[in-house]
This record gives structure tokens, C-alpha cells and sequence, in this order.
């Protein structure tokens, strides 16, 4: 089986094959051939050994962000990572229309502006509330609300989009 | 004698009173609020009533609801635990109305120490070091501006019903005085209800260490030592200890004497806790006293050796303490993790949503306190605290060591967390040193994070299980366990499952 | 100082020393059978190497195999645990030829203390009483008579390479002993390669107490007080206590100063127990030394506050001893229940299968040791042990009602257990009142149980869980959760699939 | 939906009906209704609150024995529970072929007797072992070995038929 893997924002061509012997896997990352013995002890949870080294790779359920827990660290996977998408967000696209999102699940406590508002950058927008901490949102440009998503009271996913400005 | 007990809150706490109740023969009431059906604490409890919606106002802070349900359920005791009506003098005296015995102290106790001010004033009558300063609210900018002068910059603005840095501003000169009182003043009334706000010394650098006390209703009292807990991120406390590495036989002693003299003139009975700055010279000034259980106490018991939580119960059935103060001996090193679901790598920002993968940590001197499972959906309407993790050994050194070797074994899936946080702290050259204060973690926040990336061996063995998985996806579909029953990643179709079950899971 | 140490064991004390080590800096190398692919100590060690095949006579006894592990991973030291290898002073010396250091006493020490009658031989030399009878192997059926003659019927004839009680009968008159010398001996013979038999005066109602030995490379020894271990099935411990309800301090310090001289002279180093029998009259008898860490140990470490194990490994670094004996401080009380995959209603049968459901204990004065998880399938290679339970708290009475708020929350499906058997023990008003002694458990398994069927509104609970779990799985099939990714109950196509995954998981 | 529950070898009638309000089911055992608040925390466990009394009722998925596990209690349901199975085989039928079956999961280490030999009652016929523990199993009658169904090293369930005894 053929994988292009997007770890950590790399890119990786990798060929994995079953083995002979039951849980044995040969894998090609990049070309460079490893032996792998894996053993799945429960759903995501992967006992890895390498040469002898031993790793507990968990598969994390979560649907927003692919990731894999490894020993301490936690290694994003796939395409949709919300790190890079929040890189995106802060160097972020000044031109055109722009979208507000929520940077946490919550509840939308209060909107301060109404539909065709016109807003400065950085003017607060939109305040969600969550694990008694409130957040307040503010449009990432100057420009005017053509679109509002939300009012007082809805339940927001993180990343979800809340407002337009164009 | 009490023969029932409810239990007025959720969470760990709920979960760990429960257990106490229990253990000591007691039946016990849960009530929860609708984003609790599902938690731990409503199935491990003999009885469990439903209170209301999940806003807090509409549910755990309904005191007439919980009263009510105590009527109905034959409860003759409440333990309130820590956080919402714990510190409420109105509802201890609406419990002792009705009937039902809260197991705390008495309502006198916690409104002459409730308001800062106040408790100001009875540290005085105490006879206690407290930061110069006023201890009454302040009538005017006018006599703000005296009492500062009186006592030298800097000075620290506090709001009388303050909490958890509301209402608070730190002033270094006469000229920026006039605009922080207005900005406290106004903080105070949206946050507390209460405008008044006083005026202390500000305290260089200083130690966060508290005294815990236990006070039955003999009029014998006793200190259980010290917690270290200057690790805070915006005054809210992130790591506790006791022994704390500062504090020794002689200041321990005049601490905690200090503390029961307090909480004696004030006529404070069961579990209480006095908090003090220490500054770098050792001299130790009176916070403010928190009329409840701590979130912290674990790390008292493990060191003492008690049940913070049986003594509770038994002082609040009329019984003397068990012990004098000379059998209270500290052993050994105890540290607690808070961990909460927030994400560190995004300014902190609370991750309520379902746990979807745990695994917790155990072993030899790992204790745990929380209420989570694998599958639970952490609500968005509390506070963001997942566990309290509790590591315990004969050094401090080793109690660090032991913590991160549990730190290592917890994953926790499907939402964010601050374990890799601890990770840092732990590893820390003047956390390890004992270098703190209440802006440490402030500060090692501003400095850039360092090694945390995968290594070589660890990068093959993530790209490695990847692959595994998607090939045991491939071959055996979700059977092979690449997703629990709770839906998983990686793919959209997967996603979409996901977010439904997500949505099916609030009510 | 060591770096990295090889656990030459399995199960949940190879995953303690793991932690233990890990907590000291030690990096870890796990070994494991086929049988023990998917166990948490290969999961949690750093490195991880096969022995061979199930069955222990292939894998972890076989010492060549682990050296030579050693050798190719570069540990430079080895833990045997207890069980399978670490009383064996062939490998002991295996290991110092092949410049590995092994976490225990010298082979010597072993060898001097191995088989029960050199030990009898030993604790004469060290002045420690010992019950009456022969130190050497009986040549003879003749001089058998004359022993039992000399110091009076009944008396216990016991294999001097002997353990778990094989090889033992007691004999109430010399008319019995002839027939009882040759099955004694022939069981010997057929269980432990050695027909060597040996005679004592029986002492009647015993209790099995032992003291835990700790000595340092450079002389240094101390106890760390003992262990109550009275309460046996067929001589197998079921439960174990820290401190005895029967020693007093006086008691305590006779027996641990006795079981010091022993150790010394014996030239014994690291962690050992020295086992007594105790009559009624408080007299205590020596009856053998077992030289190793036992299962036991956590309740010793619990009312000591010490770690046995990293003190284990700082002596084999030829540490001293970090303390005295006087600061050897008993404190509180401690429980451990000793989970077998058994079943109590088949004649204890044991019951090896894939655990399809666990909900485990948790909170204050809780600790599990255990290498067990949901989907685990337990092996039915090895011994029946699934975990460790022990309770920890200020008094008996309440650690006793700890333990039983634990095994209320504690929930193995798929295999049976003698949990329930630890809730009617714990309930015994003879154990309550610690009126035990090595025949206790036998005499209560011979009375019939009492009270355990379910109340009428359990019994309604039971059909209205049963009625809903079928109807959510008409609803919404296995989403709904009525199984989880193990094949579950209880339709008959069900139990197909589970039977199928059963099959696949024994590669 | 309408059930016939077999729970400790009691037989119930059972009628469920999901309530108006989700999680609430309506429940007529043999006739006498009770109203439910039934949650289902993760697969198989259930938080069950009666008239303010809670309960946590397991599903225990072991398929050869159904049970629930509700506090202390294990309670067997449905039809083929092994404990009465057991009853039935010490008041063993004498007459007529009777069949010997593993008393535990295990290894065959012993087979003491061949196809066609006579057998005493209570002679021993295989040896099998687990977890240390060996268990001879004997014949439950006098008679002649007509099957032998294992061979040593064969691993075996609980249950499971090894030998036939005419």
C-alpha cells in the first residue's frame, strides 16, 4: 500500500506491506526500508517496536485535527492541521473578503455589530464565551459585515465561521 | 450522627466526596445539572436528582433547587466542596433553616472573613502580619492617594469581594493612581457586585503559601502545614506542593499558629485555609482566608497522612478532633498538577468536546482525582479543570521525577490540554531549584520554549504508526480499531460522524 | 552508577520496575514472551526484545536468552522481580560473569538461604528461634520417628527445596508418618527434582508474619517492620496488611532485630523477607527467607513512605543506605488484595480469557499495580494474577472500608475474578476483629455465604438495564454501544464474532 | 418493543418504550410499570436512575456467559448460563453417552485413556492445564470411550466437549 503522509507539514511518500510473520510490516518512508512490529492493543492504541525501541503511537480521535500522540509529543498529521491554519490566519489575507472565526468551541454570548456595520481593524466583533472565560473577536480588517452566521446564544465549533467582511 | 449526605457540586470534587461519604458509611445524594447526566459523579452516588439547565445560575448555584432535593431525598447533611455555594453565608444559613446540616463553617465565620477588608480587620484583632495598607474600602481617590503615601509605592488596588485577580491593579506612581482606582472601582462592580476596592503595600516577588486548618466544634484547632502554590498563570494556581521547599520548622510554626489564632477569634469551625505572601526575607503578610475545602488539599493529606474529607465530615457530626497538634507530622513530598482543557499553543483558549482517547498514569505514588472517561464530553459551561494529579515520594526531587514519569504515561485525545505545560515547568531549572514566585510561570511563558521536537527515531516511528493504521484501516476497516466507538480520524467521511455524534451528545 | 536495566519479568511488577527506573533516570529494556506481545511492560519500556514462545520454560526462564538480550541492548543491569528467575543463584552468578549487575543479594546469600533446611541451619546460627525439628534432610523413615518422637506429635514433614505448600503433610501420630514420609517425598521429588524431606513440630493456628529486610553493600541493615499474611488459600496469600493488628512495638523489634542478625550473617544484600510463624502466645518461629522482592511489597512501602524498589536498585549501585533504623516510621495502615483470574463458584478454576469490559478503582489511598487493560486477553501460560489492590489509610478499620469502596467500583467483564471473595472476607466480622491465622480462609470458604443476592431494586434495575440495552441495540445497533469494539453479549451471532476475535488474537 | 428476559433463571416479561423526553423509557415488568433515566456512558456502561436511586449496570460481553455487573451484583441473563449448565452435570444423566467437557479454558497436557477404552466411574481421562493449575477431569460414569475429541497441547474454551463416554 502507497501513503503520501503530510506529518508535521512534511510531506512523505511511504509504502507500508504486511510481513510474513503476523503483525511484522516493511515500510518504505521516502525509499529508506524499515521492519516494523506493530501490536494494536485497543482502538488507537499502538504498541510500535523499531531495532529493539519500543513506542506507543495513539491514534487520537479527534475529527478537527488528525494527530498522533507519541511519548510526550503530539504530532499533527494529514492536511488540515488548525496550527497551520492559524499561521495562515494571523499573516492574514488583508485583501478581499475575510472570515471570522471562532478560535474556541463556546457559546456566543454577544454580537456588536449588526449586518452592514462598518468596522475598523481589530474593532470587536463578536464575544463567545467558554469554561467561564469570554473571548472577544475582532474583524482582522477594516471593511463591512456582509455576512452574520450567529446570535447570542448559539453553540460554536471551534473554527467554525461566525462573520464575513468584506 | 448523619445518615445522608448531598453533595452541592460536580466534577472530581463531587466524584471524591462521594467516595469519603462512603467510606465512612454514609449514603450520598448526587445532583446535576443537564450537561451532567453523563458524569461520574451521578453514577458512583447512591441517589442522583436532576437540578437544571446547565448555566451554573440555573443549576449548581440553585441553592432553594438543592435544598429542595435534600427535603426530598432525606438528606440531613450537604457538602457543598469548593466553588459555587461553598462560600455563600446566605445558604449555609438557609441549610441550618431547614434542617440539613453544611458541613462547613458556620455562617458568622464566613462573613467576618468573606470580605477582604473584613478579614483585614480580624487579622489585626488576631493579632497576624498583614501587608500596611487600608482595611476598610476606600471612600474617595482623595484618601487612596494619602493611604498610599502613608505606606510608599508601589501599592496594589484590590477589589473587597475580589477573587482570582478581578478588580486588581498594581500602581507604581501617585499620577497613575486616579485612573486605576476608576478602572479597579468599576472591575469590582461589573465582576463582584461591589465597587469597594482597598489599598495594601505591594509585595515584591512574593511566595504564594497557605496554612491549612481544621477547627472542630470544641473549640480545638489545629494546622496541617503549608502548600507552596506560587506556580499561578493570571492568579489562578497551576502547581501546588507541601511540603513548600522555603519554609521551615520555625516559620511553619509561626504560620501556622498565626492561622488558628485567626481562624479561632473568628469562631471558624471544620476545614479552612489561610493565605499569606512570603517575601524573599521570610517575612509572611495575611491574604485572605478561603472558608472551604482547597482544590489543593490532596497534596496536605499525602504528606500528613490524614483524610481532609473524613475529618470534615466528622467535626461537622459534632465529634472532637482525633488528634492534637504535635501528632501532625509532615513525611515525604507531595505535588498536584491542575490539569485543564485548555490549549496552550492558542493563548490558552478553553477545549471543551469529547475526550476521545484516554489513557491515565498510575502506579506507586500517582494518586489521581477527576472525573473523566474515555468517551466523556467536558462541558462548556465550567470550569476548564480535566484532574488533579497528585504525584507523592520520600524527596521533593523524586516527587518531580515521579510526576513526570506519570506526565509521560497520560494521553488524553480529542481535546486539548496544559499537560505538556507541566512537562516544561518540571523540567524547569528554577522550578527544580525552587527558584518561585507568583510571576514565575509568567515569566517562563515569555521565554521561548525549548526542546519539545520529535527526534529522529520518534519522527519515523509517527510517520511508521501512521501508516500502520491506515493500512489496518484499509484492511479491516474501523473493527481493526483504528477508531473507538466514538468516531475518529482521519478521514472526512470520518469527520462528518464525528460532528454528528457530537451534536447527538448535548441535549 | 547504572543506566540501563533490563526487568527480566512480566506482568505488573515488570511494569513497576519500569516506572521505578524510569523515575530514577534509568532507561529500560523489557523482554517478553509471544504470549505477552500486546502487555503494558513492553508497551511502557524504551526498548523491548522477544524471548520466545509461551510457555515460561521458553521465555522468561530462560536466563541464556535474557543475558544475551542484555548483551545486544546494552543493559548493564537486571531486575529479576519476583517468580520465574529471581531466586535462582545459578543465574545470579550468570549475570556477574557476564559483567551484569543483578538487583539482588549475592548468589551466596541465595544459595545459604535457598533451601529451607540450610536456612533452619542459618537462623540457628544467628540465634533466631525456629520451630523444633531437624535442620538436615531425613536419611530415613527410622530417624523421621525418632525426630517426631523427640519432639512430640503433631508435626509437619516439609521438602526442603519446597514452596507453595507442595511437598508438606502434617502427621497427628507416628502410625501416620510412615506413609506421609513417602508421599511427601515422592510429591517433592516430582515437584521441585529434589526428594529432600525434613520434619518440624506443626504449631497450631498460626499466623504468617514477615518482616521485610533491607541491606546495603557496605553492612548496613535495617527492617521496615512487617507484614500480616495470615490470611491463605492452600498457602497461597490472598491478602496481605502493614502493620499486624497482633505485633506491638516490642514484638516488632524482636522479630526485626532477629531477621537483621539473619540477613547480616548471612552476607545478604538489597531488598529480602524473612517469613514467621507466630503463635497464639506471641511466640514467632523462623520459617524460611525468601530472597527477592515480594508481591507484597507495597503495603510496606505505604506505611513507611519509602520506595522499595528504587532503594533496591541505589543499593545495587553500592549506595548506603539513605537511613537509620530509628527513622523508620510506621504510619497508618495498609490493605492488598490480590486479584486472580479465578472463579470462587467453579473451585477457584482459573478463568484466562480477554477482559471485554474493566472499570477500575481510583482516588485517595487507592493504589492498583497492575498490567492489565479493557481488550486484554490474560494468557493462560502464566500465574492467575491480574492486579494489586491496596488501600491505604490512618486506621485498620478504615483502610478495611476503603478496600470495599474500591471493589465496589471495580468492574472485570469476560473472565471471572474473586473480587466478590475479598467483600466477604472484608466483611468477616473474625477478620474485622483480625482473629486470623493461616487457616482462617479455609474455614470461612468451609461456612456458607451469606447475604449476596441482589435487593428488589437491583433485581428491577438489572431487567430494566437488560430491557434497555436490548432496545438501544434494535435502535441503533452496536453504535449504540452495547458492545464495544470486543464482541459482546448477548445474541448468538454475537457470540460467533466474539468467539472468531477470541481465535485471532492467539496468533 | 416487548421481551422475554431470562435473568437468574427467572423468566420476565418486559416492556420498553423510549420516553417523549430523551433518555426517559417507560418499563411494565410482568405488568408493573417504572419509569427509567437511562445514560449510556461509553459501550456497555449504564447510568440507570430510578425513582432518584442510581444504579450502574454493566454489560458484561463475555459471550460465553451474558451477565450484568450492577454494584456488587453479577447477575447472569438469557438462557445459557453455565452455572445451572454445571447444575445440570453433577446431577449428571448416568444413563445413556455422556460427554466430558473442560471445567476452565486450557491446555490438553495428558490424555490417560484411547478410543474404545472402559472406563470407571470417576477414573481420570484427560489432564488439562492453565495458569499453573492443573485439572484432571474424570468420567462421570462407567462406560467405554466412544470419542475422544483432543489431543495433548490442543487449547481448549470452557465448555468445550473433549471426550464422549457410552
Amino acid at each position: 500500500m502507497r501513503l503520501d503522509l503530510d506529518i508535521e507539514g512534511q510531506s512523505r511518500q511511504v509504502e507500508v506491506v504486511p510481513g510474513d510473520v503476523p503483525g511484522r510490516w516493511q515500510i518504505k518512508i521516502d525509499g529508506t526500508p524499515i521492519e516494523a512490529d506493530a501490536c494494536l492493543l485497543r482502538p488507537g492504541v499502538l504498541s510500535l517496536i523499531i531495532g529493539g525501541v519500543a513506542h506507543r503511537v495513539v491514534l487520537d480521535a479527534d475529527p478537527d485535527e488528525p494527530v498522533l500522540h507519541l511519548g510526550a509529543q503530539r504530532i499533527a498529521w494529514q492536511a488540515d492541521d488548525p496550527r497551520s491554519f492559524r499561521r495562515r490566519r494571523r499573516h492574514g489575507a488583508a485583501e478581499g473578503p475575510v472570515t471570522l472565526k471562532a478560535s474556541m468551541p463556546g457559546r456566543v454570548i454577544r454580537v456588536l455589530v449588526e449586518r452592514g456595520t462598518h468596522v475598523a481593524a481589530h474593532q470587536g466583533v463578536i464575544v463567545i464565551e467558554a469554561m467561564k472565560m469570554q473571548n472577544e473577536l475582532k474583524s482582522p480588517k477594516e471593511g463591512r459585515v456582509t455576512e452574520l452566521r450567529v446570535a447570542p446564544g448559539d453553540t460554536v465549533a471551534s473554527g467554525q465561521v461566525l462573520a464575513v467582511i468584506h | 450522627m448523619l445518615r445522608k449526605v448531598l453533595i452541592a457540586n460536580r466534577g472530581e470534587i463531587a466524584l471524591r466526596i462521594i467516595r469519603a461519604c462512603r467510606e465512612l458509611g454514609l449514603a450520598t445524594v448526587a445532583v446535576f445539572s443537564d450537561a451532567d447526566r453523563a458524569a461520574l459523579h451521578v453514577l458512583a452516588a447512591d441517589e442522583a436528582w436532576r437540578l437544571g439547565p446547565a448555566a451554573a445560575s440555573e443549576s449548581y448555584l440553585r441553592g432553594d433547587l438543592i435544598l429542595e432535593i435534600a427535603r426530598r431525598s432525606g438528606a440531613d447533611a450537604i457538602h457543598p466542596g469548593y466553588g459555587f455555594l461553598s462560600e455563600n453565608a446566605g445558604f449555609a444559613e438557609a441549610c441550618e433553616r431547614s434542617g440539613v446540616k453544611f458541613i462547613g463553617p458556620p455562617a458568622s465565620a464566613m462573613r467576618a472573613l468573606g470580605s477582604k477588608t473584613r478579614a483585614r480587620q480580624a487579622a489585626d484583632r488576631a493579632g497576624m502580619p498583614r501587608t500596611p495598607g487600608s482595611v476598610t474600602g476606600l471612600a474617595s481617590l482623595d484618601e487612596a492617594l494619602a493611604t498610599a503615601a502613608k505606606i510608599g509605592y508601589p501599592v496594589m488596588l484590590k477589589a473587597a469581594a475580589g477573587g482570582g485577580g478581578k478588580g486588581m491593579r498594581a500602581v507604581a506612581q501617585p499620577a497613575d493612581l486616579a485612573s486605576a482606582f476608576a478602572a479597579a472601582q468599576s472591575e469590582a462592580e461589573r465582576a463582584f457586585g461591589s465597587g469597594e476596592v482597598y489599598l495594601e503595600k505591594l509585595i515584591e516577588r512574593p511566595r504564594h503559601i497557605e496554612i491549612q486548618v481544621l477547627a472542630d466544634e470544641h473549640g480545638h484547632c489545629v494546622y496541617l502545614g503549608e502548600r507552596e502554590c506560587s506556580v499561578q498563570r493570571r492568579h489562578q494556581k497551576v502547581i501546588e506542593e507541601a511540603p513548600s521547599a522555603v519554609v521551615g520548622e520555625d516559620l511553619r510554626r509561626r504560620m501556622g499558629e498565626a492561622a488558628v489564632r485567626l481562624a479561632l477569634a473568628a469562631g471558624y469551625t471544620n476545614a479552612g485555609t489561610v493565605e499569606f505572601l512570603v517575601d524573599e526575607e521570610q517575612n509572611f503578610y495575611f491574604l485572605e482566608m478561603n472558608t472551604r475545602l482547597q482544590v489543593e488539599h490532596p497534596v496536605t493529606e499525602l504528606v500528613t497522612g490524614l483524610d481532609l474529607v473524613h475529618l470534615q465530615i466528622r467535626i461537622a457530626q459534632g465529634e472532637r478532633l482525633p488528634f492534637v497538634q504535635s501528632d501532625v507530622v509532615l513525611r515525604g513530598h507531595a505535588i498536584e498538577c491542575r490539569v485543564y482543557a485548555e490549549d496552550p499553543d492558542n493563548q490558552f483558549m478553553p477545549s471543551p468536546g469529547r475526550i476521545t482517547r484516554l489513557l491515565q498514569p498510575g502506579g506507586p505514588g500517582i494518586r489521581e482525582d477527576c472525573g473523566i472517561y474515555e468517551g466523556w464530553v467536558v462541558p462548556m459551561d465550567y470550569d476548564p479543570m480535566l484532574s488533579k494529579l497528585i504525584a507523592f515520594a520520600p524527596t521533593r526531587d523524586l516527587a518531580i521525577d515521579r510526576m513526570l514519569r506519570a506526565l509521560d504515561e497520560y494521553v488524553i485525545g480529542g481535546i486539548r490540554t496544559n499537560l505538556n505545560l507541566f512537562r516544561r515547568i518540571l523540567r524547569d531549572e528554577d522550578f527544580r531549584d525552587a527558584r518561585i514566585d507568583t510571576g514565575y510561570l509568567d515569566r517562563l511563558l515569555q521565554s521561548a520554549d525549548g526542546g519539545s521536537a520529535p527526534t529522529a527515531g520518534a519522527a519515523r516511528a509517527a510517520i511508521a504508526g501512521a501508516a500502520i493504521f491506515e493500512a489496518l484501516q484499509a484492511r479491516d476497516g474501523n473493527s481493526a480499531g483504528t477508531n473507538a466507538s466514538y468516531s475518529s480520524a482521519p478521514s472526512s467521511a470520518w469527520k462528518a460522524a464525528a460532528r454528528n455524534e457530537a451534536l447527538h451528545t448535548r441535549r
